[in-house]
């Protein structure tokens, strides 16, 4: 550095900007807009959200797209593969709405013959085939695929269905999303109450601490001993079937988990500075209950409660598998997987529609709660 | 006195959400052979990164190694690969840190935890290293040694806890010690034995010692040089007494006129105002001029070069420069300032920058 | 700790009962009895049989002596295996149970771990997104679809191995990855967030001063630490196997009680649902038990704090 | 076979439901026509003369005492040996009895002599006294058997007074007049008691074995002796899911059995059963509708028609269901062929009475019972509304809702939702709130009268259209649905007792009263007879199929080569 | 001494149960009057029971025996609810921590006006945005910084609302609980500074807890020194550091690092040993000279008497 450079006028004492020390440079950002700025930046949380957005919104919309009412029955549509407009003709995505089986004969003939009878027809006017091996005679030797062009054959043209339709003749498309809004419609619920029970129960029981704690946590450790999956199929027996009986099976001992968290959240704040600092201004419970608990362990309570949503999906649907489940002609995720499941080697669709919505739901919940927690997490924050 | 570390220009970032954090941005110093150097400043300053860099424990990401170079034993610590720290760590460059309830393994015992380092850098059999520890625990203070080499950290009690991070920082003869605050969660008394015992055994091993804390008072108690830092800068280093007892550098003088001498209770103690900068945009200029009293004009445009006050002292400070107008130290600085010399004199030589 | 674990004991009591009275009235207030099909008895019959079992004593004392008879291990007989006694049936199948069970559990936690281990030491790498998207799809995709989709495609399809039954090491393959896609998925997720928050922790960066390398590092002195609370999410892990066999076994032709719980259920077969649901119940509490002991071994800050609780 | 009701297709009871539980197969009726040959040399026989079988469910009990439902029976059928067995014409042959049976003079008294060479797996031989003692067992109140009064009130003598304790079991109209001689008094003429010797509660027991095993009789395979053509191996309900079947060298007609294995285990879902069956796991699997589509061309493929019929039992508590116009309408609202060609496929056909075809024939003429009254019922929704409105009008509303009682499995599900959509969409203003419950339940619910309609199912238990006809009776223990016609009741007692010794006269009352009860009183809605589908491996041969009892008869099944 | 007292502490005790028979006495008994204007330091190790202490006399817990006597009134009678009110805005306290003692999730406008709300002290909204304006100007803050979250503040900036939302109220008396402990030296003179002026400008009285002696000095006028739940030492600061009597506070006052190399050099420190005391006879808390007293036995109570003695 030389001195030549310096302006020597620049040597003097500067003016004191009073405030400027105490300014603070960046932005102002609550909690939420801090946490939202960090869930955005998470490529999994916001795959999530828009996943769940799309689901929730073809739940809601997605029965009103055909005038096909969820137990709209014509035998004579009965088990239609899916088609829809457009992808008629890329066959691999198994959209083009014909029945498709392939078998090894002795020779190509043979095997077509096969397939004729697989598919109930007498010709080829609406078969085609795709011949994999030519084959020699010998037996098993011919490999053929046969595509049964079952609208045609129905004289269905015009139709499209773009899930298929059940062995009733029901548009599953219809139903794939009624039965999403069902097993939303419980998962919420399962989770309202899980939250409701649950905050209350270990709000309460931290709070007021001493006796009505050691009380009220000798019940839950009680409780926890109960396995929930039994209570659930208990209780199933007992109440008439339904969704009410479900939900409220399903959070009859779920909301431990929940109350245990909030218990632990309110007894590390009810003990922080802010908190005293809030009664030696003499405030009242319901003040400290409201303004500072609660506030403080709204993060918690929300990650918790987007755990309960897919695991409450995935009971329903495991009670709909072990019979359990909704009474037709309801339909939920779960039943419409469980009714697809024995078919699932012959109209796979019947399964794989249900089953791939249920699994964007899990994961989708799992994920978004996954950043939810990255995102309110303190410990996170830099 | 032969240097045994020499830190050139070092510079450090982290990769954060909110952009780069520049904790370190261009550090020089030295360490000489059985020294003690303090370095003090306020949180946040850049002490514990530009430490812990010198065993290469900075995380990685989102910590990096920006620019400067760590010479020890005449090698570049920083193009070191992770196999050659490993065999200096603990062996010749040893870290203390300040919590000594978190930096012991809860679930390991005492015992292993000091002989590990043992085992592995001196290549001697189990035995002979519990033997060992179990001098060392002595040597820390620790009754009993023998039996408690099987117990778990929760069963000692803090004090005796950073006793064992003494012992195990110990435990190789290194030849720097790096203490990171070491004392600080602890009480005066108990920090009062651990700063002696630590004389202590510098004085038996003959290590250099690297000790941060913001508390002036064991700076005065345990340094032989000082290094003060400010938003991640050295702006003032010098002996004890230069720093003590002829600061230059406004904000030094800041941190010694906030502490209330035993005397003096009627004059209100100097408040550096405001609060430190945000390391994601360092201001332009001096880092601190913003909260400086005696800030000059330049100082929003051009950050001031260390000038050399003496042979062992240097700061950064524009007020060091010829054309700068005569400042004198606020009255309770002074009245510190017993013995020394007035500072006029020493300032006419500029330094050269870092 | 052996007041700990008395304490635990007669929680595991006060559950155990409580489940049992619940179940005593239930069977009470759902149709069938102790008699199998007892409706298509005569009149003259049911009678003479109510009166050799004592049915006809006020329900009070049909509850004690159920309750006495329990406590004897006697959980009653099938409604619709004729006379085979319930503990019996328990007894014989819980061994397939276990064996499933245990090796779904070992096998999920170990591939779990390493799992969680690798994405946590290469955080932010192709492993860690790996891991985390086998842990998702774990956690996400119910077993029974994966099951389904296992036996078609591995056993039906390829023929690698037998599509169903429970006779050779073999037979078991498919149902064990079926049931341990769930513990794999948790157990890396958990380790891997775990992981990450031990290896940043201070006594890490200690031993790391020390110049301890980086795979002792890991073993010796995280993955300890890692597996504390991962010992805690082995209870609810137990407990979704005991959930996910219900379903295995049922897909797979398992001949355990989660095969045999279905059953009842479908033929309300309440002696079985009530013993199967106690045994459940005692083998929760149980596990849970284990885990809190097993939490005081690893962990030696609980061990001693244990003694006090 | 017998039992009681219902379209249950869990393992209880004879006559299971539908096409669900697919607990066997059989070879066709008209597979290769040579079931009822003996194995002998002449045929192309595999090597391994082992079979591999699926059943649906857990076999629940051996103890022929207490079983009742089809799973038991077949195997108690394989394992043990009554007095005589039916063959391939649905014909009871003699068995342990070595004659044909002495019936005096007012058919009240049989004697039948017993083989001397037929021995228990012990060694002992079988005796009349094993089949006294088994008798009175199953009669006994105390032993709290289903089946033994079922089939034995009113038939045997004393049986009704000895079940309901008025006597003791000593009076139980059958003795051992010596060892290889037993005499039995019927209460009354029963003209299909003869069939009834073959049913397995009938079989014999070994009386010191039996007292000696006290409670453990029957629990496992290793609590039981044998004396039919196989004899029962690695049964344990408790603890496995699969039992074989060995060939009993001891068995008097040893030299007629060729199979030496059958090696049974228990798949529940027909997926699995299915992938059993592609994989060589099994010889036979039960098909439901979706697989029937898959199969239908295979030659593995096989229906079997069952004498089991179903339909909707209507109670006439309900106010609504006691108008004859509205069950009428409800009768016609049905498309049933749909129903069977779509919803079942399976080769189950439309059923338009209360017996179904091919089962009973008249005496004289052989002709079919259901071919002689024709179609009593078919479906004409115009018809339908017509009657509907009427009978609305007669109730004086223009709305009904009613309990539909039905299965939970998967097939009774979707049934009842097309039933129930069936009726709904045609006959306005009817509102059915369905209720999808498993066997047990709904079974106590039937019993409990609790339900408006329901969808019920039933099988026979012996060759006589009586087994179907009596159900309907007003005093029938079946009787839940509250039908009581005086009309129906009279025709049914005058077939019962006052014309046992007229069979055509007999068999024209049953023609008048099942006309009644289905045309006249509506009080059935007659839905479909069933079939059954089944992948059936090629190579097995000489299997029997049972209208009743056992589903099928093994003893005479080989494997050919090829 | 002639001052009004404000506060009277007698033999308090708070004890707690930590397990089913273990009790930890965290205040074993002490006593001390506060006079009106004064500030009282309150010194100790740590865990030996300050925060206890000054969160009892705040009813923050219910003592487990004795009495603070508040202007007259005793703290921990029963009251009625508007009584308790009008206590409860006299007497404030100031925490340790900085980042504890705000809500994180209420800006800093709400925290400060919470005390303004509870007590209805604002008229309207206006008047309670004037009022906290006003306060965090008293503070050294500004308007800006109302709507902030208290995230976004530094350590001195965060001790300064909690200190701007304890004067909401108008409160008589203030408990410091190591208000500066957590924060960095340079910042530390901020809020001693603050509390200072505060001080004069509103005629509080001041209970000063910490274990930075120098500090504790600097603000206090008479400093007690406790130990193990017992109160050891009090006297004037200036006597205590002249002529510290107990061992405890010998051993303490020698401790403490000062920030002068010269002094450093030259320090001797002294241990304390607790078992150099007759524990045949139960100590008591003596007045050894005017305002300084000590506890001591009969024994030790003469020989410190002489010591005081010699020194002058
Ligand atoms: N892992 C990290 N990620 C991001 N920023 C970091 C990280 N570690 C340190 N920093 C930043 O580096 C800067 C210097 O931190 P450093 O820990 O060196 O401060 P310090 O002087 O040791 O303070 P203290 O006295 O509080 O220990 C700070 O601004 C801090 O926020
Ligand atoms: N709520 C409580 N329950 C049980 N023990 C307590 C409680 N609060 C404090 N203690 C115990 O009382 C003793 C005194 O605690 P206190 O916080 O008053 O100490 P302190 O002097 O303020 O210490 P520090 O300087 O660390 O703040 C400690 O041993 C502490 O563990
Ligand atoms: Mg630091
Ligand atoms: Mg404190």
């Amino acid at each position: 550095m030389s001195k030549e450079n310096l302006d020597k006028d620049l040597f003097k004492l500067a003016k004191k900007d009073e405030d400027a020390s105490e300014k603070i440079a960046r932005p102002s950002l609550t909690y939420w807009q801090d946490a939202w700025i960090r869930l955005r930046k998470n490529k999994g949380a916001i795959f999530g959200i828009v996943v769940l957005a799309i689901i929730m919104l073809m739940s809601i919309i997605g029965p009103y797209f055909n005038e096909d009412g969820i137990n709209d029955q014509e035998l004579g549509l009965s088990k239609l593969p899916p088609r829809v407009q457009g992808l008629e003709d890329i066959r691999w995505l198994g959209l083009d709405g014909t029945k498709s089986d392939s078998y090894e004969g002795d020779s190509v003939e043979a095997v077509k013959e096969r397939l004729r009878a697989r598919f109930r027809v007498q010709d080829d006017e609406f078969m085609t085939y795709k011949v994999k091996s030519e084959g020699d005679g010998s037996p098993d030797s011919a490999e053929v695929k046969g595509y049964y062009h079952i609208y045609e054959a129905k004289d269905l043209n015009e139709e499209y269905f773009w899930f298929g339709t059940d062995a009733l003749g029901r548009d599953l498309f219809t139903r794939t999303w009624y039965g999403t809004r069902i097993s939303l419609y419980i998962a919420f619920l399962a989770a309202l109450i899980d939250l409701v029970v649950g905050v209350a129960y270990g709000g309460i029981s931290a709070y007021y601490g001493g006796r009505v704690d050691n009380v009220m946590q000798r019940i839950i450790e009680i409780l926890v001993g109960i396995p929930n999956l039994v209570v659930v199929i208990l209780m199933i027996m007992i109440l008439e079937p339904g969704i009410i009986s479900i939900t409220i099976a399903l959070t009859l001992t779920g909301w431990t988990g929940m109350a245990r968290m909030v218990r632990g959240q309110v007894l590390k704040l009810k003990n922080q500075e802010f908190v005293l600092a809030s009664r030696t201004l003499g405030a009242p419970d319901k003040r400290i209950l409201t303004r500072h608990l609660i506030p403080n362990t709204l993060a918690i309570i929300i990650v918790n409660t987007m755990f309960t949503i897919p695991a409450a999906i995935f009971f329903e649907a495991f009670l709909s598998f072990i019979g359990l489940g909704l009474q037709s002609p309801d339909a939920s995720l779960g039943t419409l997987i469980n009714d697809g499941f024995d078919s699932m080697m012959i109209n796979p669709y019947m399964m794989i529609f249900p089953a791939i919505v249920i699994s964007l739901v899990m994961i989708g919940f799992n994920i978004l709660a996954d950043g939810l927690r990255d995102a309110l997490d303190p410990k996170m924050r830099e | 006195m032969e240097k045994i570390l020499e830190v050139n220009d070092l510079k450090i970032s982290f990769d954060t959400y909110g952009g780069e954090v520049q904790a370190v941005r261009g550090v020089t110093f030295d360490l000489k052979k059985g020294e003690t150097l303090a370095i003090v400043g306020e949180s946040g300053s850049g002490k514990s990164v530009t430490t812990r860099a010198l065993a290469r424990l900075i995380p990685s990401p989102p910590g990096r190694i920006k620019e400067g170079e760590i010479l020890f034993e005449g090698k570049d610590l920083t193009k070191a690969s992770e196999r050659e720290m490993q065999q200096i760590r603990g062996k010749k460059i040893s870290t203390i840190f300040q919590d000594p309830m978190t930096s012991l393994n809860p679930t390991m015992k005492i015992g292993n935890q000091v002989m590990e380092g043992l085992i592995k850098h001196q290549k001697i059999p189990k035995a002979q290293a519990k033997k060992k520890t179990v001098e060392l625990l002595e040597l820390v203070g620790i009754p009993n040694p023998e039996q408690r080499l099987n117990q778990y950290p929760h069963q000692f009690s803090g004090g005796q806890r950073q006793r064992v991070v003494v012992a195990i920082a110990l435990a190789c003869n290194p030849k720097i010690l790096i203490a990171d605050e070491p004392t600080t969660a602890l009480d005066v008394t108990i920090q009062a034995q651990i700063l002696e015992l630590m004389k202590d055994i510098q004085k038996k091993t003959d290590s250099s010692i690297i000790f941060i804390t913001h508390d002036l008072g064991v700076v005065a108690n345990v340094a032989d040089r000082v290094a003060v830092m400010y938003a991640g800068k050295i702006v003032e280093i010098g002996t004890v007494d230069d720093v003590f007892y002829n600061p230059k550098h406004p904000y030094t003088w800041g941190l010694l006129g906030s502490m209330p001498t035993l005397d003096n209770t009627d004059e209100d103690l100097i408040a550096i105002p405001g609060s430190p900068p945000d390391m994601l945009k360092p201001p332009k200029g001096d880092a601190f001029a913003p909260r400086n009293e005696y800030a000059l004009e330049i100082d929003k445009e051009m950050e001031p070069p260390m000038f050399k006050v003496s042979d062992t002292h240097y700061a950064a400070t524009w007020l060091l420069h010829e054309y700068a107008p005569e400042v004198e130290p606020p009255a309770a600085v002074k009245r510190r300032m017993k013995g020394m010399a007035s500072s006029a004199s020493a300032s006419n030589e500029e330094g050269e920058q870092s | 700790m052996t007041r700990f674990i008395i304490k635990r004991l007669i929680y595991m009591f006060i559950t155990l009962f409580l489940i049992a009275t619940f179940s005593f009235f239930l069977m009470k207030l759902l149709p069938g009895s102790p008699l199998k099909a007892e409706q298509k008895l005569s009149a003259a019959q049911k009678e003479i049989i109510f009166e050799k079992y004592n049915l006809n004593d006020p329900i009070p004392i049909q509850y004690f002596n159920y309750l006495v008879k329990l406590a004897q291990g006697d959980l009653g007989v099938s409604f619709q295996m004729n006379n085979q006694p319930v503990t019996d049936i328990l007894l014989n199948r819980a061994p397939t149970s276990a064996h499933l069970g245990f090796q779904a559990m070992i096998l999920g936690t170990i591939i779990g771990m390493l799992l969680g281990i690798a994405a946590a030491i290469r955080a932010n790498s192709s492993i860690d997104y790996a891991s985390n998207i086998i842990s998702v799809i774990g956690i996400s995709i119910p077993s029974f679809i994966f099951a389904g989709l296992l036996q078609y495609y591995v056993g039906v399809e390829l023929q690698w191995l037998p599509v169903s039954y429970w006779e050779s090491w073999k037979h078991t393959i498919m149902p064990t990855i079926a049931l341990a896609i769930f513990p794999i998925a948790t157990a890396a997720r958990f380790l891997r967030t775990e992981m990450i928050e031990v290896l940043g922790s201070d006594y890490i960066v200690t031993a790391r001063a020390k110049g301890v390398s980086k795979n002792s590092l890991i073993f010796k002195h995280a993955l300890r630490n890692a597996l504390i609370p991962l010992v805690t999410i082995m209870g609810p892990m137990a407990i979704a196997l005991m959930t996910g066999t219900l379903v295995i076994e049922q897909i797979f032709s398992i001949p355990g009680i989660g095969e045999q719980f279905v059953t009842s259920v479908m033929t309300n077969d309440f002696p079985i649902i009530m013993g199967t649901t106690l045994f459940f119940a005692f083998f929760f509490i149980l596990v849970i038990l284990i885990v809190d002991i097993l939490y005081g071994i690893i962990d030696p800050r609980i061990r001693l704090a244990g003694g006090s609780d | 076979s017998g039992g009681d009701s219902d379209n249950a297709d869990s393992g209880d009871d004879t006559n299971t439901e539908d096409t669900t539980s697919e607990d066997e197969g059989s070879e066709d009726a008209d597979a290769e026509g040579d079931s009822g040959e003996e194995a002998s040399g002449d045929k192309n026989l595999a090597e391994e003369q082992v079979l591999n079988l699926l059943e649906g469910s857990q076999i629940p009990t051996m103890d022929s005492s207490h079983a009742t439902d089809a799973v038991a029976f077949q195997w108690l059928g394989e394992t043990m040996e009554g007095l005589y067995r039916l063959n391939e014409d649905v014909q009871p042959e003699p068995a342990v009895a070595a004659e044909e049976p002495q019936v005096s003079e007012d058919g009240l008294e049989w004697t039948i002599k017993l083989r001397e060479d037929a021995v228990w797996s012990n060694g002992d031989p079988v005796t009349a006294n094993d089949f006294v003692f088994a008798w009175r067992r199953a009669i006994d109140p105390e032993t709290g058997s289903e089946y033994g009064p079922f089939m034995m009130n009113d038939v045997l003598k004393n049986a009704t007074a000895i079940n309901n304790g008025e006597m003791g079991v000593e009076e139980l109209g059958v003795e051992a007049v010596s060892d290889y001689e037993l005499k039995i008094t019927l209460e009354k003429a029963v003209p299909y008691f003869h069939s009834l010797l073959t049913f397995g509660t009938y079989y014999p027991l070994n009386e010191a074995f039996v007292t000696e095993q006290g409670a453990d009789y029957a629990l496992t395979s290793d609590n039981l002796i044998f004396n039919g053509p196989f004899l029962l191996e690695n049964w344990d309900p408790k603890a496995s899911e699969s039992w074989n079947l060995t060939k009993n060298p001891d068995y008097w007609d040893a030299e007629n059995v060729t199979l030496e294995t059958i090696n049974v285990n228990v798949v529940k879902e027909t997926s699995a059963a299915v992938n059993q069956y592609e994989t060589g796991g099994t010889d036979r699997a039960g098909l439901t509708a979706e697989y029937v589509e898959k199969y239908a061309g295979s030659e593995d493929y096989v229906t079997m028609p069952e004498p089991v019929l179903f339909y909707l039992k209507m109670n006439q508590d309900n106010e609504a269901l006691a108008n004859v116009n509205i069950r009428k309408a409800i009768q016609m609202s049905i498309n049933k062929q749909d129903l069977v060609d779509v919803i079942l496929n399976n080769g189950s056909v439309v059923s338009t009475g209360a017996v179904p075809s091919d089962f009973v024939s008249h005496p004289e003429s052989g002709e079919d019972f259901r071919s002689l009254n024709g179609d009593l019922v078919t479906t004409d929704k115009e018809k339908a509304k017509e009657l509907w409105q009427t009978g609305l009008e007669e109730l004086g509303t223009d709305s009904v809702t009613l309990r539909f009682l039905g299965g939970d499995s998967d097939v009774a599900k979707t049934m009842d939702e097309y039933i129930v959509d069936q009726l709904q969409s045609n006959l306005e203003g009817l509102t059915l709130e369905i209720s999808q419950v498993p066997f047990e339940e709904r079974i106590a619910r039937d019993e409990a009268s609790d339900y408006d309609i329901q969808n019920s199912g039933w099988g026979p238990d012996y060759l006589d259209a009586s087994t179907w006809l009596n159900m309907w009776m007003s005093d029938s223990p079946y009787m839940t649905m509250n039908y009581n016609s005086e009309k129906y009741d009279s025709l049914m007692q005058e077939a019962n007792n006052d014309l046992l010794t007229d069979l055509p006269a007999r068999f024209d009352k049953m023609l008048e009263a099942e006309k009644q009860l289905v045309q006249e009183d509506a009080a059935i809605a007659p839905l479909y007879q069933r079939s059954r589908a089944y992948l059936w491996r090629p190579t097995v041969k000489g299997v029997i199929f049972n209208p009743m009892g056992a589903d099928f008869t093994y003893k005479h099944a080989y494997i050919s080569a090829e | 001494m002639s001052k009004e007292k404000l506060l009277e502490v007698k033999n308090l005790k708070q004890h707690f149960k930590t397990g089913r028979h273990s009790v930890v006495k965290a205040v074993d008994g002490i006593s001390f009057d506060i006079y009106k204007g004064e500030t009282f330091g309150l010194v100790g190790e740590s865990g030996c029971g300050k925060s206890t202490t000054g969160r009892s006399i705040i009813r923050l817990y219910n003592a487990t025996d004795g009495n603070v006597i508040y202007d007259g009134v005793d703290v921990h009678d029963k009251k009625s609810k508007k009584d308790l009110k009008q206590f409860n805005r006299k007497m404030q306290m100031i925490f340790q921590d900085p980042y504890a003692s705000l809500n994180p999730r209420m800006t800093v406008m709400d925290i400060i006006a919470e005390g303004l709300d509870i007590h209805g002290l604002a008229k309207d909204q206006d008047a309670r945005k004037k009022r906290v304006y006003d306060l965090l100007e008293t503070v050294g803050l500004n308007k800006e910084h109302a709507n902030r979250y208290p995230h976004e503040f530094s350590g001195g900036q965060r001790q300064r609302i909690g200190i701007a939302r304890a004067l909401a109220v108008d409160p008589e008396f203030i408990i410091a609980d190591e208000p500066i402990s957590a924060l960095d030296v340079s910042i530390q003179a901020q809020v001693v500074n603050l509390l200072k002026k505060l001080q004069k400008e509103n005629n509080l009285t001041y209970m000063f807890i910490a274990h930075d002696l120098s500090m504790v000095k600097y603000i206090s006028d008479r400093i007690g020194v406790m130990y193990f739940g017992k109160m050891v030492e009090l006297a004037d600061a200036d006597e205590l550091y002249k002529n510290p009597l107990h061992p405890y506070t010998k051993s303490l006052l020698s401790a403490i690092p000062l920030p002068d190399p010269d002094y450093e050099r030259s320090r001797q420190r002294t241990a304390y040993d607790p078992s150099q005391h007759d524990t045949s006879e139960e100590p008591e808390f003596r007045e050894v000279r005017p305002g300084h007293w000590v506890l001591c036995t009969t024994k030790e109570f003469e020989h410190y008497q002489s010591e005081l003695k010699a020194n002058v």
